[in-house]
């Protein structure tokens, strides 16, 4: 198994084609090696459960987190012979239309791209020890928050 | 012995505390830690972990600990 | 239901995160209106099937390819409940590491731009009208060419 | 009535050419038309479409059809 990993934490805004393009580029991936690379991106959006969000804070539990990415990730290029994968999730104040998260799993095959992109997102909202709340904005122009449900989305 | 407390999103808010370190005077459970921080009832929507590790509520907890109260999880 | 399809098969090279920056930009897709974004991008390996490849020509039949593939893509955007689906597709004459597909779906939600992304992939694999053929290297430098059949991968 | 045939990939080299009409003195299937432009067995591989949409080979054509045969395909 040569697969690379790579899990960052990140409190800066990113752009995901940006990354990307800039992972493909810097990676070890060799030019030919890889049939495909299947993506996710999570975004910000303004509305969640029936509200209008103005922004978010992410929390996070440093270290367990990383821990955590870091096993599921080595045991996903594993099970579904990977070449490499890249996650990049924001933390800290985010904004509607921020990037949260981004997942990229390169391989010599389709379904297991797919798989592991999946697998890895489903991991993210289920297990990885990231919290959410938001600020929301009624129509009254009053401003609310709330920790977010793990709920599907 | 000594065990540090960490406290996560709303149970961190409720507990007013993010990280504390408290001497035990004999082994316990990661529940009797709760118990020593809080108030309140056990919250059904209770996680924790032991040394950034997902651990059950009746794992005995040893000197030197990193004990973490959360609610359920939410990334991606 | 206002979700946008776009379908090109296109005889140029592409790079596929500048597609999707480009895409991305230029769509219709509000700031904030997505949470997800799930992409696919397929490369040209330089093996198939044990053998090393050389280059490869992608056959297809214009006009049927693009219905079946806006019908496919309107169907998969309603069900799916997608805000956009673009599809990226190569012909002609394609050379090892070139991007061949790009598919990407933006909806609200993760799993329907995930399931939305990998309906469209088996879509293109089993039913759109396109045909490869491969020229192939042995050790002793001869060349010969053969269709390639249709294998998960 | 006069139907135009196309071919693709491995029938196309074949058959030897892409596109050709060619006259039916009366209404045939599919699989007719295959039988006039190939010396060859019906393939088991042969797929077949009528006005850019897939066809069962029992089909019948109609004038000014654009039959066209090819292999299983292969995208993406």
């Amino acid at each position: 198994m040569g697969a690379e990993v790579l899990i960052e934490i990140r409190q800066q805004r990113f752009d995901p084609w940006q990354e990307l393009a800039r992972y493909q580029n810097e990676s070890g991936l060799l030019p030919g090696s890889y049939g495909a690379c299947a993506t996710f991106v999570g975004a910000m959006r303004d509305f969640n459960q029936g509200e209008n969000v103005r922004e978010m804070v992410l929390e996070h539990y440093a270290g367990m987190t990383e821990k955590l990415l870091i096993d599921h990730a080595e045991a996903l290029a594993l099970r579904h012979d990977l070449l490499e994968l890249l996650i990049l999730h924001r933390v800290g104040r985010i904004l509607p239309n921020d990037s949260i998260v981004l997942v990229a799993a390169w391989s010599a095959h389709r379904e297991a791209a797919l798989d592991a992109c999946r697998g890895m997102m489903e991991y993210l909202k289920s297990q990885a020890t990231f919290w959410k709340k938001e600020t929301l904005v009624d129509s009254a122009d009053s401003v609310r928050q709330r920790w977010v449900d793990n709920v599907s989305g | 012995m000594v065990v540090t407390v960490r406290t996560f999103a709303g149970f961190r808010e409720e507990l007013g505390f993010d990280r504390k370190s408290i001497y035990l005077p004999k082994p316990i459970t990661v529940e009797g830690v709760w118990e020593l921080i809080s108030e309140s009832d056990l919250p059904v929507n209770l996680l924790c972990a032991v040394n950034k590790e997902y651990a059950l509520l009746d794992k005995m907890v040893a000197d030197g600990d990193e004990i973490a109260f959360f609610p359920p999880v939410n990334g991606g």
